[in-house]
């Protein structure tokens, strides 16, 4: 373990509002119960392929995304179910896209690990690993060319970092000055690998320092701390002072797809990570420090329930897309329009 | 030599563990291969028996893993490099067109390049877009690597028995929805040669060329194609690079129709390589004009329905036969 | 309008001249394409025109520089990349195969990515393996790139201008011997069609098809050949995807006799491409075989003797053709 | 300017013997009268291609290769004369290489960036920039496997820190610990581009520390300092205790090949780094420490004279390929044989 539990922050320092405290725990409920529902989904033969679910690391995306507007852009890989929600995608058409449906967000061509939405700037979720780093470095290119006022956050794990496009895209990142922030979610294992068995160094964030990038671990399992940092990023980001690197500790606690029986850790090690398990420390936290009460937590929670419940519903009555439709979208020629129209 | 039943996945893991153990200089790399024993558990056991010195883990860095093996390779080792599915290998594909397959012409012969880079490709598990493609054309057309696409248990063994042995790259591609296929396989030591196409349903009317799965779907074809009185003949080409096109003439000659059946994009496909020899070489023999049948130009969508027309199926094999021999 | 000879190095220097000055999203990145002017001087006074936020030189690292051309043309830019070379491309596969060619695809058309990536290929300069390679092969069998190949001054504008404004990702194929090229180029905007291939020589004896560098030597094959009385047809593809076969197959019909003739390899070449589609599509009005003139299965040779014969000459066009009109 | 003059150590701590510090001289010389020469033969059309030439660098080859034994394995760049010289490889082969001759070391297949020669252990120049790292890494992996004595060398420019396998090789060697010397050769550019244009810090051995690998920057330009950087790291590689990283200072006098102009720096860059040319620089301290005298350094001047006249006359009499071998060395199946064979 090389992360300690750290001392607790007072919630207050936040400057965030009971309403905003229960919103972030809202969406880390949301995003557990849409995983839960979606493992069921998937053992039924309802979803297929690749699914990797984000169990675990909720307050690593419902933290980052919370110190996001809508106009920043969100890229990420195959486990993007938690970026994609907590972005604001509406969660019927995730699942509708892994039901391979044509109400997904991506028309059903990308199931699982390749949701996208333009609406609220999710640039995509992307199956190559460390693939998508340096497209995220060029979305912080168009927005440093283009004087817009937004940032670019973009989500990998511990196992990208040994891809050579990290570092491509670290240095030109830090050279051009670009607005990008590079969240990475060490959840300690890629695939079936620990940390300590792919990389020469345990921690990530020298790697970036080597670079001249600002460089730090973060507590990825306390939705605040991640939001405070990505906060501090993005700022940097918007200052022009360029790229940071933050080193999210978490940990995922189902197996790194549905098809690992994921026999290369010890309950052990599960059970001391579901100690920190975000949704139960945080709203822990809300009702010792009275910002919540218990009812409140399980009201919250039957609402996602009822809300995943829908997702499902609407996820299965959505029709397939047209068979006639294979080869459309392989050029800009072909629109989606009608029924399919963004 | 007594036969078992075995899957194409054990067949590959029987050849790993029986070259290893035969020769010291052999060593398998590649992620997850040791400990996890393989994303498709090919190389089940490896780790336990020999070690971690001959059955290694890399992170995830598909450039170094491709390296490392022509380095390795280079050094006095036959390293067996898995790449988790091809689709990965794309990212290595400087180092495999590059490097592996020039290194031995560009330094007038003075070295050899023992190397075999392996792994699964191909659609039908619903992976889409980033997962889902076949890459031999991108291979075969470079010079210097030896490509081999075994559809059976029995060769998925044997050729990779060669491809350790063999002197040059050999770029040796599995078919995921392979692994469970079971099939009869010689015990001991078996070595399929390179270049020697199979011909695996006898047929006067057409002769269908094929490889890897579709073999397996041009057989299916075949079968009720002899229910209607027609009789394809089915050659499964097991090695790309080299090619058998001996076998391929020999029967359009004897048929003098021929289909040419594959997975992946039809644009520069092995499917227009092939029809592009038989032609010239055969074109007075033939009653009608080479047809190809091929995976559709998109990239591979999620969605079930799409997926299954992205690819030919058994039953545009048969409409495609039966237009042919009509 | 107006003509001018000019080579076909400041055609392309035209085109993105103009095209910057008429777009402000275009942007140019490459290594050495702003301070330097470009290693063969293509992107020549653009620094000094728009500056160094419109024209960025990278550092040397492919993937990045192709990664981050799809990324700013999802966030709305044009952006033109220059490869040095295209075998540098290679390092960049998995952004252009992986990535460019299928995102739109793959998240259901919600996104369009018009960018291009430009740079010289081909031989002929004994630049020695890792210099000399024609990548078309690789970029045309995955669907979701386009692919274009000039081979005179007007269309290397033409079509840049016209890969500029494509909404989809285009790989902009020039050839290093073509730069010195000079040719007629009309003054101002011009845009050349893609998708429309070029009778560059009349005739009615063969077809030849070809493209890029290959189609300055059909036509002085062709020339030759008149003074024999054969009358060779040769057709510039100019575009490789789309690929104009109405063109070529209107052209053999007239003919029925064709020879392809391509630069790169032969496996899973062009060549093989066009002629498996011309005699599926023409077969009863072919003659004779479609025959195939390709460089040879080999890693390009260092030596001039040994690298004049890699590829095909003047006189090995001449007598295909004189082989196949006979 | 990053480096400082630096005080001269005195010659006698090196532990050599005269003979042994006028060898690396003479190597020097020979390499710096090859590539003069070279030049000429370009200009004069018997060398084509890309051609790039090692003057100025001289003392990062010869003092890096003095610390090896003829077991140790070298694998550089397309800028190889000097490194494959210094190895050992007969300078008459070199030459007729690049005449693209028969008797050449890659048999004309290969030209200036593709010397070879198994015998010595030079393992190859590359021309795909950081392309050849993969592989020596890979070589350091059998050298590690098999329990040899030696280790692997490889050299590489600034420019090529940039490219993804550089990293990637560079993460596999430390966490196998693996025997190899990775020699960066800083000379400030690649092609025209200065390295604080191309990268995102000045200094790259941090890079290599963000990965555990001790880094260490030298003076490129003392022949003395690079064999004793060279010889401290091998000895760590024999040590079994992995790989290390040296970034040595130096400079190009020519432009980056025969094809380009060089406008890119200016006449007085150019001239500093001539007060520190270590043709020029060693012989004096050989003079001045009384190790040789001006008519020795004379005398090996006139020999390597006489030596690469020989290498041009050499390679010009020698034959081309034979036509008909354009296909042979394609597959292992053909071998070098008679006049061709190793
Ligand atoms: C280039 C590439 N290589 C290998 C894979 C197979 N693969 C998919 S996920 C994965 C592990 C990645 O681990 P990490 O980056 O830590 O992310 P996590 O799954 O922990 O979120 C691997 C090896 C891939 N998709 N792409
Ligand atoms: C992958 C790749 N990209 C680009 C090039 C073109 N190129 C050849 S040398 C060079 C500069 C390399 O600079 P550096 O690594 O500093 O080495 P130096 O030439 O200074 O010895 C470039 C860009 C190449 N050969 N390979
Ligand atoms: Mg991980
Ligand atoms: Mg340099």
């Amino acid at each position: 373990m090389t992360i300690r539990h750290e001392e607790r922050p007072v919630l207050t320092p936040h400057n965030l509002d009971e309403t905003e405290l229960l919103g972030l725990f809202r969406r880390m409920a949301l995003l557990r119960e849409f995983e839960e529902r979606t493992a069921e989904q998937y053992a039924r033969g309802r979803i297929w392929g690749f699914c990797h679910l984000y169990t675990g690391q909720e307050a690593v995306a419902v933290g980052a995304v919370s110190a996001l507007t809508r106009e920043d852009y969100v890229v990420t890989a195959y486990r993007d179910h938690g970026q994609a929600i907590a972005k604001g995608i509406d969660p019927k058409r995730v699942m509708a896209e892994l039901f391979g449906k044509r109400t997904g967000t991506s028309l059903g061509r990308g199931g699982s690990m390749h949701l996208f939405d333009r609406e609220v700037n999710f640039m995509g979720g992307y199956a190559i690993v460390g693939g998508h780093l340096p497209i995220a470095t060029g979305l912080a290119l168009a927005v440093q060319y283009r004087e817009e006022d937004r940032i670019v956050a973009t989500f990998f794990g511990d196992g990208a970092v040994a891809e050579g496009a990290f570092h491509e895209s670290l240095n030109l990142a830090q050279l051009w000055q670009l607005p990008v922030v590079f969240v990475l979610e060490n959840n300690l294992y890629g695939m079936g690998t620990a940390v300590e068995r792919a990389s020469a160094t345990r921690d990530f964030h020298p790697r970036a320092e080597a670079y001249g990038i600002p460089g730090e671990a973060v507590d990825g399992m306390d939705v605040l701390a991640v939001r405070e940092a990505v906060t501090r990023a993005r700022d940097r980001a918007l200052d022009g002072k360029g790229p940071s690197f933050l080193e999210m500790k978490t940990y995922r606690f189902r197996p790194h797809s549905m098809s690992d029986p994921g026999r290369y850790r010890t309950r052990g090690e599960v059970d001391i990570w579901r100690q920190r398990d975000p949704l139960r420390t945080f709203p822990e936290r809300l009702i010792e420090e009275e910002v919540a009460t218990r009812e409140q937590i399980d009201v919250i929670l039957g609402e996602v329930e009822e809300e995943v419940r829908e997702c499902i519903a609407f996820a299965e009555e959505s029709p397939h897309p047209e068979p006639a439709d294979l080869m459309r979208f392989v050029w800009a020629a072909d629109e989606p329009e009608g029924e399919d129209g963004p | 030599m007594s036969m078992r039943e075995i899957t194409y996945r054990d067949a590959l893991n029987e050849a790993l563990h029986e070259e290893m153990a035969r020769d010291p200089s052999v060593l398998v790399l590649g992620e997850e291969v040791a400990l996890y024993e393989g994303a498709y558990k090919v190389t089940r056991g490896l780790l336990a028996r020999f070690g971690e010195r001959r059955v290694k883990d890399t992170p995830i860095a598909e450039e170094v893993i491709a390296g490392s093996a022509i380095g390795a390779a280079m050094g006095g080792l036959r390293p067996v490099a898995e790449m988790m599915t091809w689709n990965f290998a794309i990212l290595a594909f400087d180092q495999i067109i590059n490097h592996a397959a020039k290194i031995r012409y560009m330094f007038g012969g003075r070295v050899k390049l023992p190397l075999v880079i392996r792994g699964p490709q191909g659609g039908g598990k619903q992976l889409a877009a980033q997962h889902s493609q076949s890459v031999e054309t991108w291979l075969a057309h470079c010079p210097g690597l030896k490509v081999v696409c075994p559809s059976s248990p029995a060769d998925a063994k044997g050729l990779l028995v060669t491809a350790i042995r063999d002197d040059d790259p050999v770029m040796f591609l599995e078919h995921e929805i392979l692994y469970n296929a079971k099939g009869n396989v010689p015990e001991g030591e078996i070595a399929v040669p390179f270049g020697q196409a199979a011909i695996v349903h006898q047929g006067s009317d057409v002769t269908i060329i094929t490889y890897s799965l579709m073999t397996l779907k041009a057989l299916k074809a075949a079968e009720e194609l002899e229910r209607d009185g027609i009789h394809a003949e089915v050659i499964d080409l097991r090695t790309l690079v080299p090619l058998d096109m001996e076998a391929v003439l020999a029967s359009v000659r004897k048929t003098n129709r021929a289909l040419v059946v594959q997975e992946g994009w039809p644009v520069c496909g092995m499917a227009s390589e092939i029809a592009a020899r038989i032609q010239e070489d055969a074109f007075d023999d033939l009653d009608a004009p080479v047809r190809r049948l091929t995976g559709k130009p998109v990239p591979m969508p999620y969605n079930r329905i799409l997926e299954a027309q992205a690819v030919p199926q058994v039953p545009d094999i048969v409409a495609e036969v039966r237009r042919l021999a009509a």
